[in-house]
């Protein structure tokens, strides 16, 4: 027989100011099962919680009800303290008389009854409560890093530090990632390369890290502290233990006329390649799409100019499986190609480039050495233009949201442009500018008033050639849209960020959720920035959103602290909310009948199949089971199940149907 | 006491329903939806159907219904108080339509309610029937009363029995019982004298097709056999023939509780579900269909005729015709006759 | 006659309904005093049986609440209620429930106004609909005895 | 049907499979299941049009199961419940063989189940010329007429679960019926409780039942419970495209598109 005391609470005057808190604990008290009820002024303070640990010890009780606030407030206030009183803190459960009832309705009898209610409701199902013990996790004290541009090699860093042990992946050949493109850097100007490549030495010479450039996620199963990933380190075509990085390979290689994507096309690179000359690993891969011996079945020219005999034509990809605990996701994004622009006559025109082409025109390493040359003739442009917001913030072409970091990178342009090609002249057409942050505001107006960029607000309609020009035609907002054209000798589109591709399969490979751009989605916007929805995975850098430096490597210590914190504990405690699958004596086993359609219900992929064996080892029943590390307790599954063999401890049938029950009977 | 025998002219059946009624009394009678009859409580002889061989369901509900409630009950501060059912509630019912083999399954139903328990309900109820059979003029494939002691003229369980005398002709009516005299009390004038005999030649003819004393002295050896099985393959183990059955008898009760009030509740079960005799432990005896099925049968054959001297089949073919899957009780009956043990 | 005083039962997730009507009650909006509240993890953990059973029982009129499309907390539970709402308030109309008393909508955690919108304007609607007694008729054992029939 | 009762000797004779179910001529004008497990009893094996009985209700069965390997007598519809048992890990290649029965009456053997998917993907399920009218006829009608319709027409249901023995999607060792922590559907016969039973199983089996009518046709009392199910079937393909059982397993229920379409969500 249950012994249930219900606490009523007045919340000083919050509840009973419209609900007759001592009808309801009387009410209360005439419940079968109800063995203690009283109402008191403040139930969570240190009086009113010891009425609930004296009544839990004197009388005994096995369930307990507050009726106070909402059990989103209060609920761990008041399991801890019957938890102390020596009862299971799942034998707890509240009903919230405060928001649900007296500050949404008048002082009447309805209000009361109304509480009396949802007192009931609780008291029947407290019932059925049962005691729940925490569920205790292993954690396997490795992280996995998914991309190592800055975010990621931040992020590895940051855990490595920590003394645990960082796999770092990469698909490109080296790390640096977008950053290791950049010139310089605002709102300090500093260079990008100076102040990535050390960490990116940092990264290969940490003795936490293990680094697998060229290498991909292939799949992941497991959940929070014990993951398996499956990793595919595709084939470099090289022995990395016996290249020695010397070069003599990617000097000799006669496939020499490759568009570079490390230099976004501007330059070329031969088929047998270091992306850059900072990469790291310093060593070459080949590009098999584009090496003759792999087109055409002969050449080996590398094969024979290598001094130690490092190049491997037959090697294969490999698959490699880790056990990690965390995974942290920074694999970035990239940016639209102007293509996407037809009304910029991208194609047409080599002189409209991207904002990231032009980096690689003002960085030192690039193909023009840092100086500011058009692709197409290499003459230095006397005019340029600068295009904000090309693609974003424009719904009609599917990109509502602003890219964020065009702003501050054009008025960088602008001033990089200025202070390289003196006299000449450069123009903004922006929508708003956008210069929120430490400095950011200062660096924009320098660039305005100390380095005379012309900043026209307004959108351009389109650019089109004329006598060797390129004439951007355009309007003048604050002009009351007075036409403007200029004839400009090169343009630069700040073209929108948007997600990687293939972001939405590797997120479903992970079974993370991501928005409708694809990018990644936090678990809350405000307080969990850098987690996600699947205990574990932790997200860095802008394959989230578009972010900056600053911000990508904020996140990426963030989620790195959040790693650290999971591998602090060697187990890990969950609430006991979770599905699970009966199991019953033979020769029943389980009323689970083995169809598995709860498996394609369950969001987290929590159900698995189990094997129910006789003595002697034959199958003799597949069942489902549901994995507690990976189970968060929606219950979808339970609401599935035909046969009801799934159920969900704290929500389970019984005390669901005994609410509905309460709720509209007399007790 | 003796049976009276009458005439009843065949337009004064409709006359007769006209006089119970005013006379307030309550008539079930076969009634027809989606080609299935069952017995209703009918208030205009037209909606009565007939030309039937035999209703779809039979006429047990009557004293056992299907759904019986037993007793409310309501918790209070004084403790728990219980309402049983109202015996005088129960009220007057005239049994229109039943064929023979159905009024002489109400005798076996009542032999399994007065065995070790009188069931108190199930007694007042069938005390306030009256049963009118009418005799079988027509018989199908899947009828074999005859084999199983009736006959289809058969008078056992009906208070009054009328036998249409040919195709259109009249209605023989044998007054069996104080009840059936009780209702010629009420239109004296439309149960004529007369001295008809021979009301054989207007019924069904139905050759004996099994021994049903064979039947019951085989079953003694027959518990193992393996002709359980090969019959029962095809079972699907629903309750279509327990409950079409006039004397399946097993009952489930339920307590339904609604707060602190509710109801316990009688109903139908059927030994051919899978669940019938599942433990609280998980543990089944009765864990095959064949099982279930050779319970059927023994129940039928051999049990009841050795604790309550009475068959439990009669005949109807009820079963088989309701059966999705065409177990054919009397098909299955000749074969346990014929195979060797 | 006293006026009639629909009994309505909301079923609501934890995540974004049952925190929306929490901010009603911070945000102080008053709204009839008819629905009572059950919570579930999930809309997804929300059996189209309890709602039968919540009109076998006497509820007049019934709420079943959740995130909006896409913030689920555990990412697609609302997805799958949908389509199983879907479905079963298909069936309903089908077997001649009536679907004006089952009201559906999505309430995020920030939608406190809205929930008491969504209550005061169900309540309403069935206070005009009045008490389900089609529903009720066959709901309970017939007072005398009587038999099946 | 001369084919078949020759490659069932020969599948028994060469110990391909263990047994063949199929139909035989039953009592009266009715057909009825066989299990032929000896090649002289194949002989018995029939096919014509009143073999309607939904076979592939007994590849789930405990007893056939035990038998070892099954060849099945199928005919469209229980090519179609098939697939549907086998997206649900309840048949595979292993247990079961299909000699199809074409709706020409041809008999063609699969070499596995993908071929069997393959076959039953050319035919769309269609709703029969009769029933349609019933369900516009119901559409029709007010909510309070349908309601009318559905109470008197399950009031006569007495709970006997031939619906669910005969049909193959009912495989399930605990049906939701069995269930009594707390009892979902009341276990005596009632008005309410008919109705929530029969509800609860058209939600069960939407976007499981193939139309096969094997409920209806084994309801003792004829009641059309199947028109539950075909509306399902009608909803489904309007709401959520048209469905066929597939090996996939990507079940309709179980399974969601962030854009599904309603009307009715506030």
């Amino acid at each position: 027989m249950s012994k249930i005391g219900v606490f009523v609470c007045h919340c000083g005057e919050n509840i009973s100011a419209t609900v007759d808190c001592a009808k309801v604990a009387e009410t209360a008290g005439t419940y079968d099962g109800v063995a203690f009820s009283v109402d008191y002024k403040y139930m969570c303070s240190d009086p009113g919680q010891n009425i609930i640990k004296n009544a839990i010890k004197e009388k005994g009780l096995t369930g307990v009800v507050v009726a106070s606030c909402s059990p989103r407030m209060h609920e761990p206030t008041f399991r801890k303290a019957c938890a102390e009183a020596g009862l299971n803190p799942f034998m707890c459960e509240m009903a919230n008389l405060r928001e649900h009832c007296s500050w949404v309705h008048e002082k009447n009898e309805a209000t009361t009854e109304k509480a009396i209610d949802l007192v009931r409701i609780l008291v029947e199902k407290v019932k059925y409560n049962h005691s729940l013990n925490e569920i205790k996790v292993p954690v396997t004290k490795t992280a996995l890093v998914i991309g190592g541009g800055i975010a990621g090699i931040q992020a590895s860093l940051d855990i490595a530090n920590t003394g645990h042990k960082v796999i770092l992946i990469e698909r490109d050949p080296s790390i640096g990632g977008h950053m290791s493109q950049l010139s310089e850097t605002f709102p300090t100007l500093d260079c990008s390369q100076c102040i990535l490549t050390p960490r990116m030495v940092e990264v290969a010479q940490h003795p936490n890290i293990t680094l697998y450039t060229y290498a991909e996620l292939e799949s992941l199963e497991g959940f929070i502290g014990n993951f398996k990933a499956k990793i595919r380190r595709k084939s470099k075509s090289i022995d990395e233990k016996l290249c020695t990085g010397c070069g003599q390979c990617t000097t000799k290689c006669p496939v020499k006329k490759i568009p570079s994507e490390f230099n976004e096309g501007l330059g070329k690179r031969t088929a047998i390649y270091v992306p850059f000359p900072q990469a790291v690993p310093n060593k070459p891969v080949i590009d098999r799409g584009n090496c003759t011996y792999y087109i055409k079945g002969k050449c080996k020219v590398c094969e024979i100019v290598c001094p130690t005999g490092a190049i491997r034509f037959d090697q294969e990809d490999q698959i490699m499986e880790v056990e990690v605990g965390a995974i942290v996701v920074a694999t970035g994004f990239t940016v639209k190609q102007p293509d996407f622009f037809p009304e910029y006559g991208y194609g047409k025109y080599a002189d409209v480039i991207t904002g990231l082409q032009f980096e690689r025109l003002a960085s030192a390493s690039g193909p023009t050495l840092g100086e500011i040359r058009r692709p197409s003739d290499g003459k230095i442009p006397e005019k340029i233009v600068f295009l904000a917001c090309a693609g974003s913030r424009d719904p009609a072409k599917g990109i509502p949201y602003c890219s964020k970091i065009c702003c501050m990178y054009i008025a960088k342009h602008a001033m990089l442009y200025q202070h390289k090609v003196h006299g000449g002249k450069s123009y903004v057409f922006y929508m708003d500018i956008r210069a929120g942050g430490k400095q950011y505001e200062e660096f924009v107006r320098r660039a305005i008033e100390d380095d005379g960029v012309n900043y026209i607000r307004g959108r351009v309609s389109k650019i089109y050639e004329k006598n060797g020009k390129l004439i951007v035609s355009g309007a003048d907002t604050l002009l009351n849209a007075m036409p403007v054209e200029i004839e400009a000798d090169m343009v630069v589109l700040a073209t929108a960020g948007v997600a990687n591709e293939g972001a939405e399969e590797l997120a479903q490979k992970m079974h993370i959720s991501y928005d409708p751009y694809k990018f990644f989605a936090e678990a809350h916007p405000k307080l969990k920035p850098v987690e996600t929805n699947t205990a574990g995975i932790f997200l860095a850098g802008a394959c989230q959103a578009p972010r900056d430096i600053p911000e990508s490597v904020a996140m990426a210590s963030g989620a790195a602290v959040k790693v650290a914190g999971l591998f602090s504990q060697d187990e890990l405690t969950r609430e006991p909310i979770i599905a699970v699958v009966n199991r019953q004596a033979p020769p029943v086993y389980s009323s689970c009948v083995g169809c598995f359609l709860c498996v394609s219900a369950c969001p987290y992929q929590a159900i698995e199949k189990e094997e129910i064996k006789n003595r002697n080892g034959e199958v003799i029943k597949l069942v489902a089971k549901v994995n507690p590390g990976l189970c968060q307790g929606c219950g979808t599954c339970v609401a599935f199940c035909r046969t009801k063999s799934i159920d969900i401890q704290g929500y389970t049938h019984e005390q669901m149907y005994t609410e509905v029950m309460a709720l509209l009977n007399e007790y | 006491m003796n049976i009276d025998k009458r005439l009843v002219r065949k337009d004064s059946l409709e006359k007769l329903f006209d006089i119970l009624k005013r006379n307030s009394k309550t008539i079930y009678a076969p009634f027809t939806k989606n080609g299935k009859s069952t017995f209703r409580d009918t208030e205009s002889f037209g909606a009565i159907s007939t030309g039937y061989i035999q209703t779809t369901e039979s006429a047990k509900d009557i004293a056992f219904p299907r759904t019986e409630k037993l007793l409310d009950f309501s918790k209070s501060k004084e403790g728990m108080s219980v309402k049983g059912t109202d015996l005088n509630d129960i009220p007057d019912v005239i049994l229109w339509g039943v064929r023979p083999c159905d009024a002489s399954g109400i005798g076996e139903l009542s032999s399994i309610f007065n065995w070790d328990y009188k069931d108190e309900i199930y007694i007042n109820r069938l005390s306030k029937v009256t049963v009118f059979g009418f005799s079988c003029s027509k018989s199908d494939e899947y009828c074999f009363c005859t084999s199983v002691g009736g006959n289809p003229g058969n008078t056992a369980g009906s208070d009054i029995l009328f036998t249409l005398l040919g195709e259109e002709g009249d209605y023989l009516a044998e007054i069996i019982t104080e009840k059936g005299l009780a209702v010629v009390d009420l239109a004296q004038n439309l149960f004529e004298k007369t001295d008809i005999s021979g009301k054989e030649k207007f019924l069904a003819e139905l050759p004996v097709k099994f021994s049903h004393e064979d039947i019951r002295l085989k079953l003694d050896k027959f518990f193992e056999s393996k002709e359980w099985i090969e019959q029962s393959l095809r079972c699907l183990g629903c309750g279509a023939c327990a409950y079409v059955c006039p004397t399946c008898a097993c009952f489930d009760i339920q307590d339904e509780a609604h707060g602190k009030k509710g109801s316990r509740v009688r109903c139908w079960d059927s030994c051919g579900f899978s669940h019938f005799t599942v433990h609280t432990s998980g543990y089944n005896p009765r864990n095959v269909q064949s099982a279930r099925w050779r319970q059927r049968i023994m129940h039928k054959f051999s049990y009841m005729p050795e604790r309550l001297s009475v068959y439990g089949c009669t005949g109807c073919g009820r079963c088989s015709r309701a059966c999705p899957v065409d177990m054919n009780i009397l098909e299955h009956l000749i074969s346990i006759q014929e195979v060797t043990v | 006659m006293a006026e009639f005083e629909p009994k309505i039962v909301a079923f609501v997730c934890n995540w974004c309904t049952y925190a929306g009507a929490d901010l009603t009650g911070t945000s102080r909006i008053k709204y009839a005093s008819n629905v009572r509240i059950i919570r579930f993890p999930c809309t997804g953990r929300i059996d189209y049986m309890l709602l039968l059973k919540a009109f076998d029982e006497g509820a007049d009129g019934i709420i079943v609440s959740g995130c909006h499309p896409n913030d689920c907390h555990y990412t697609s539970g609302n997805f799958h209620a949908r389509r199983r709402w879907i479905m079963f308030r298909s069936l309903c109309d089908f077997t001649g429930i009536d679907t004006e008393r089952i009201k559906f909508s999505w309430v995020s955690a920030a939608e406190g106004a809205k929930w008491a919108e969504i209550v005061n304007t169900t309540v309403a609607s069935i206070r005009e609909l009045g008490p389900y007694t089609d529903y009720k008729k066959v709901a309970k054992y017939p007072e005398k005895e009587v038999i099946h029939g | 049907m001369v084919d078949l009762i020759k490659r069932a000797k020969e599948l028994l004779e060469s110990s391909a499979v263990k047994v063949v179910i199929g139909y035989e001529q039953g009592t009266g004008n009715k057909t009825r299941a066989l299990f032929v497990e000896k090649t002289e009893d194949a002989d018995k094996l029939i096919f014509d049009s009143r073999c309607i009985q939904n076979l592939a209700a007994y590849v789930t069965k405990k007893e056939v199961k035990e038998k070892g390997k099954m060849a099945i007598a199928a005919t469209l519809p229980v090519m179609r419940s098939i697939i549907q048992l086998a997206s649900e890990f309840q048949v595979n290649d292993n247990n079961l063989l299909v000699l199809g029965i074409t709706p020409e009456s041809n008999l063609i053997e699969f070499a596995n189940l993908v071929e069997v998917e393959t076959f039953v993907h050319q035919y769309q399920i269609e709703i029969d010329a009769r029933n349609k009218e019933m369900l516009d006829k119901l559409a029709k009608m007010t909510s309070a007429e349908r309601w009318k319709f559905w109470v008197d027409e399950l009031a006569p249901c007495f709970k006997c679960y031939a619906c669910r023995a005969a049909c193959p999607m009912c495989y399930c060792s605990r049906c939701t019926v069995d269930f009594n922590q707390p009892q979902w559907i009341p276990v005596p016969s009632t008005e309410l409780g008919n109705l929530e039973w029969h509800i609860m199983r058209a939600m069960h089996l939407t976007g499981r039942c193939i139309d096969c009518d094997a409920c209806y046709n084994a309801c003792p009392l004829s009641i059309p419970i199947n028109l539950l199910t075909k509306r399902m079937l009608v909803d489904a393909k309007e709401h959520f495209g048209n469905y066929q059982p597939s090996l996939k397993g990507d079940n309709l229920m179980s399974t969601y598109k962030p854009d599904d379409k309603e009307n009715f969500i506030q």
